[in-house]
């Protein structure tokens, strides 16, 4: 068993609400000095021992993100 | 009897939640987010929409907002509070309420005419329906699960605090089919539940919701 | 960044454009070149080449459309405000109401990205409807999918369904209707169109111009990113140097954000309110390119336009980049320079960004500067209003004939003990199967003024909280008889649009469309085309309604297969008091009986019976009878005037099985059925101009009489049974109603969950 | 300015309805062998320099995540 995490971006030139409206409140509560904020997806996965990086690249790619608006990596984890 | 209607940015169900006001016999005022001021109302509803766009989490901004922080004071020294549905998740957040939503089970957005079982009429929200009765409201959410840990729960099943459940199947996953809950003092109610959009059979699928705003006028005229 | 000014383009007069690549032919190029008198700056070539786009332009369209105008008569023009030409058009109600309506399509990006392309269609048609200065009330969205269980459809259906949904949810706008179609023709193409319409008082009207020399243009909403930039980048690419970094060929995705828009919204209100509007344009395809030159071309000066003011979301924008991105969630303004500060103020408050990027000046120029240097000068007539015309090719396909040949008539028919099961059959199919699925992703409540909405033939709303008024809406569009016939195609959308609206007890007044065909450059796409365009325009004549607008969405294809030729039309309708709507669900009132009005022939060409149990496309469509359509709304509005209907629900796909199998089930009671000799055609032919009505037994006499009064053939075809959980069909049998609701809610949740 | 990333994940107590989709989907995708899957939340952050990490924590903990429901990871990144 490898613990895998995934984590799914919007891409830089693609709008992102969610980014916007929490960096637009911080300031409201009282936190200064966060100049910028983008929010994407995290995804821990357990994966069997014979799942190749390969698979993972291709699992990322055709269904955790959508690649024509994000960008996505994959880590192996210590567990 | 004065009742506020807060709005925030991305609010949408301010309207319906006056004009509910309205029909119970009682008058709405509209309350603005960005102000630290209740104007004197006896009692404030928290309606439904995406506040902020419920971006970060639904009613995580909101909760921040200057009116909220009036809102809390206020329901600690007893005033009713009621929150529907975005409303709902703004009162967990601010931790009136416990517990929290999270995203539908299905993860669609479901709109739907939801039967629920009165289980609790003995908050300011309440008193006009009958222990046990059914009332048949809409319901319009994609993060209506009710989540709380085990003893939360258990606490809100021992006092009786589940004031709403969900009859027939679960909509959403909510944990015991929870559909709305409410304080230890029984003033603040928050469910997921629309009971606004149910206060005439021309719009609505019933007049099922306004006993909760008529159950309102009773109490704040008997208190 | 070398950015390319007037100057410049004057002093190179032989450079190299990518302008095909932009997508402008090579006379288009040389017409550009001829209006300036030199060859365009990059930013002058962005302008044209997104607003001589087929989309923005309607170059192949044209000709055609004018045959709207052509058509319309003063009379039908009575209670119009604003027509084609503007952005949506306009209807006065009575009660001092005006309503505007639009539809639009987002056809080819709700492909690419359904979630995003289908939530940006839905904000864009709303943006349209604010910019007349109206509140927009409700949404519809006519689609069209590939076969519902090919395995793109599991991609696209969701996806899109979710991001109408997602948008107009979050807006606050209730969906009150539109149309989920299944056929092998959209696979490779969907069809997302969207309809929204709002509500003003009469004297609240906003049209789009820029007038009053000094006045102030004001960019208000989103910042401007790269999003929806598409070919324009080749300009960037051009432009930027090695050491800045060539930019990569942009998608053309743009992603919404539906919060944003929801505030714009209630800013723009507000506005208009406070009466600090002149003028108003929303930014939809083509972005700032369209208002601005959009606004300056209406208007009666010039204007001066300082790009880099524009609030932007990337770095190192060029100014052709910025013209043209489609960013959403922005409106552009006209306001007089005293109001300035009051404008902004309103801005402010609900947290929107506003900016002032030019002016109103002297003259006729729309020019445009980055950092005092000017990167436009054109007349802006000839960006947005006198863009090239074509008289495209048209050719009437060579195989039409022998379609129309393969009639439907020695397809075998079913058996009589065959027939139960056909109905059942049939209202599983997905194309008749119950829509829940999709709706139930649909907030159809909030506002507080759904008075109809999904199941119902049209979606109604209540317009005036103290006087009821109110307007129902339906779009329709049936492809298959359309590609059989498209004059006639076109005359049975709105036909059938028009019937679902008199269903409901409204009275018709105004059409709108989304003409929605595969490549103009294809002559039998361009004959389809112009023969709906007729078929449309003179149907309305016939019916004495207007079409106040609409849309045009070619190049639906996949490979060198056209979609079906859809244009879709919606028909608004007027209700002096929405408390007396006629709902669909039977069983209302204690006993009720149900009778069919109008007539039955033996009609299958294009049927939902043929291409469900044979796939079988030929023939020609039922046929049309305007007349007929137009003394059947009339029964049914009287009907509903004098309380004499508890129910009604109209025949079209499917036919009258279907039509049963939906009133006993959304009224959850059952019902007796008898019919006459040819039971088969009685069940399954599509005969236009038939509606099924539950008139209770006290009104019998009364609501029969005046139909043969009026000429409308009617019949007793059965009664509704409280007691009964089954449809039953004398010499047939019984359906019980678990098993058919079984089998019509049960298709698409098996599909897509 | 220094790069923070924060990543918010649902406790696992609770139920976690898109991590649970993810899981019950990629078997019918062909990918076998990824035995559990939980989705979470992933934020990029540009933070001034003097934005200690006790303010970091500060709005992880009543922000970004709800501690009723969802446990957080605060980490500085390089650029
Ligand atoms: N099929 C059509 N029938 C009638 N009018 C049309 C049709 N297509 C477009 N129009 C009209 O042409 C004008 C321009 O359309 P469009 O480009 O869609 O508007 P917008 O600029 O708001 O996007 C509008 O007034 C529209 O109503
Ligand atoms: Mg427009």
């Amino acid at each position: 068993m490898a613990r895998v995490v995934v984590d799914v971006m919007p891409k830089p030139e693609i709008l992102d609400p969610q980014g916007q409206a929490v960096a637009n409140a911080l300031p409201r509560l009282g936190f200064d000095g966060i100049t910028s904020v983008r929010q994407g997806k995290h995804f821990e996965l357990e994966v069997a021992d014979d799942v190749d990086d390969a698979t993972l690249a291709k699992i990322a790619e055709t269904f955790l993100a959508n690649p024509v608006i994000e960008d996505w990596v994959v880590r192996r984890v210590e567990a | 009897m004065r009742v506020g209607v807060i709005t925030f940015p991305g609010t949408l169900d301010d309207v319906d939640a006056a004009r509910a006001v309205g029909y119970a016999g009682g008058e709405a005022v509209k309350l603005w987010h960005a102000d630290h001021d209740l104007k004197d109302v006896d009692a404030v509803i928290v309606p439904g929409g995406f506040s902020y766009g419920d971006y970060l989490r639904c009613g995580a901004i909101a909760r921040f907002a200057p009116v909220m922080q009036e809102v809390v004071d206020a329901a600690k020294k007893g005033m009713p509070v009621l929150g529907i549905c975005n409303g709902f998740q703004i009162l967990c957040e601010a931790h009136l309420l416990p517990g929290a939503l999270i995203r539908n089970h299905k993860l669609h957005f479901v709109c739907r005419d939801q039967w629920l079982k009165v289980e609790n009429n003995a908050t300011a929200w309440t008193s006009r329906y009958d222990n046990g009765a059914e009332i048949l409201v809409p319901l319009k959410s994609g993060e209506g699960g009710y989540q709380a840990d085990q003893s939360t729960l258990d606490e809100l099943e021992g006092e009786g605090r589940v004031v709403f459940r969900y009859v027939g199947e679960n909509p959403n996953g909510s944990r015991n089919d929870i559909a709305g809950i409410t304080s230890a003092n029984g003033r603040v109610v928050g469910l997921m539940p629309h009971p606004e959009h149910a206060i005439d059979a021309l719009t609505g699928p019933t007049d099922d919701g306004l006993g909760m705003f008529l159950s309102l006028v009773d109490s704040v005229v008997k208190a | 960044m070398t950015v390319d000014t007037v100057k410049n383009a004057e002093s190179t007069p032989d450079q190299e454009q990518p302008y095909k690549e932009l997508g402008l032919k090579d006379d288009e190029y040389a017409r550009i070149k001829d209006i300036l008198g030199r060859r365009p700056t990059d930013a002058e070539l962005a302008m044209y080449s997104v607003m001589w786009s087929e989309h923005c332009s309607y170059k192949s369209s044209k000709v055609h459309l004018k045959y709207f105008s052509d058509t319309t008569t003063d009379e039908m023009r009575e209670k119009m405000l604003a027509g084609i030409g503007e952005n949506a058009g306009v209807v006065d109600i009575g009660d001092g109401w005006a309503i505007t309506f639009k539809a639009e399509s987002h056809n080819h990006p709700s492909y690419v990205e359904p979630y995003q392309g289908a939530a940006t269609g839905v904000g864009g048609i709303v943006r349209d409807i604010l910019a007349m200065g109206a509140r927009p009330l409700a949404v519809m969205d006519p689609l069209r999918f590939g076969p519902a269980d090919a395995p793109d459809t599991r991609r696209v259906l969701p996806g899109i369904v979710a991001g109408v949904g997602g948008y107009g949810n979050c807006l606050g706008l209730p969906n009150i209707g539109g149309e989920v179609v299944f056929d092998a023709t959209y696979a490779g193409n969907p069809l997302v169109n969207a309809l929204c319409v709002g509500a003003m008082r009469v004297e609240d009207l906003h049209l789009a111009h820029a007038s009053g020399t000094g006045n102030k243009v004001i960019l208000f909403g989103a910042r401007t990113g790269l999003d929806g930039i598409g070919g324009v980048s080749v300009l960037a690419s051009e432009t930027f140097d090695d050491s800045a970094g060539k930019r990569k060929k942009l998608p053309s995705v743009q992603v919404g954000d539906p919060f944003t828009e929801k505030v714009l919204i209630e800013c723009c209100l507000e506005l208009f309110a406070e009466r600090i509007v002149v003028g108003i344009q929303d930014l939809g395809g083509a972005g700032l390119a369209c208002a601005t030159s959009e606004l300056a071309s209406a208007g009666d000066g010039g204007m001066h336009v300082y790009l880099d003011r524009v609030p932007l979301r990337a770095t190192g924008m060029t100014p052709a980049e910025i013209l043209s991105s489609e960013s959403q969630e922005r409106m552009c303004a006209v306001v007089r320079p005293e109001d300035l500060d009051a404008f902004m103020a309103v801005c402010a408050k609900w947290d929107v960004i506003a900016t002032e990027i030019g002016e109103v000046t002297e003259g006729d120029r729309l020019v445009i500067t980055w950092h005092d240097e000017v990167v436009l000068d054109v007349p802006p007539r000839t960006v947005a209003h006198e863009g090239p015309v074509y008289n495209r090719p048209i050719e009437r396909p060579a195989d039409q004939d022998a379609l129309q040949a393969d009639t439907p008539d020695g397809l075998p028919k079913p058996a009589r003990e065959e027939l139960l099961d056909l109905v059942k059959t049939m209202a599983a199919s997905p194309n008749l199967a119950s829509k829940r699925w999709v709706t139930q992703q649909y907030d159809r409540y909030v506002r507080g003024g759904t008075v109809l909405s999904q199941p119902a033939d049209s979606g109604m709303i209540r317009i005036d909280e103290t006087t009821n008024r109110g307007v129902a809406l339906s779009t329709d569009c049936n492809g298959r008889y359309a590609k059989l016939d498209p004059y006639a195609g076109a005359q049975l959308a709105l036909a059938e649009a028009y019937r679902n609206v008199s269903t409901t007890g409204a009275t018709p007044v105004a059409v709108t469309n989304c003409l929605n065909f595969g490549s103009p450059e294809d002559p039998a796409v361009m004959w389809q085309f112009e023969q709906a365009v007729k078929g449309l325009a003179d149907g309305c004549v016939e019916l004495g309604i207007p079409v106040t607008g609409g849309n045009v969405s070619f190049y639906n294809q996949t490979g060198a297969t056209a979609i079906l030729p859809t244009p879709v039309v919606g028909v608004l309708g007027v209700i002096d008091d929405v408390r007396r709507r006629i709902p669909t669900g039977i069983g209302a009132e204690a006993g009720e009986t149900l009778l069919l009005l109008g007539e039955t022939h033996a009609e299958f060409g294009g049927s939902e019976w043929a291409h469900v149990v044979h796939g079988h496309l030929g023939g020609l469509p039922p046929k049309v009878d305007l007349q007929r359509e137009k003394l059947l709304g009339e029964v049914l509005v009287a009907g509903s005037r004098d309380g004499m209907l508890s129910a009604a629900h109209d025949l079209s796909d499917g036919g009258l099985a279907q039509a049963l199998v939906e009133t006993c089930l959304i009224g959850e009671v059952g019902a007796r059925v008898f019919l006459e000799a040819d039971l088969f055609t009685e069940l399954f032919s599509e005969s236009t101009g038939r509606v099924l009505v539950a008139v209770p037994r006290t009104e019998e006499l009364r609501f029969t009489d005046m139909c043969t009064a009026r000429g409308l053939p009617w019949r007793k075809v059965g009664v509704v049974d409280p007691e009964s959980d089954a449809l039953e069909v004398q010499e047939l049998g019984s359906l019980p109603l678990a098993e058919l609701r079984e089998a019509w809610e049960g298709t698409l949740p098996a599909l897509f969950d």
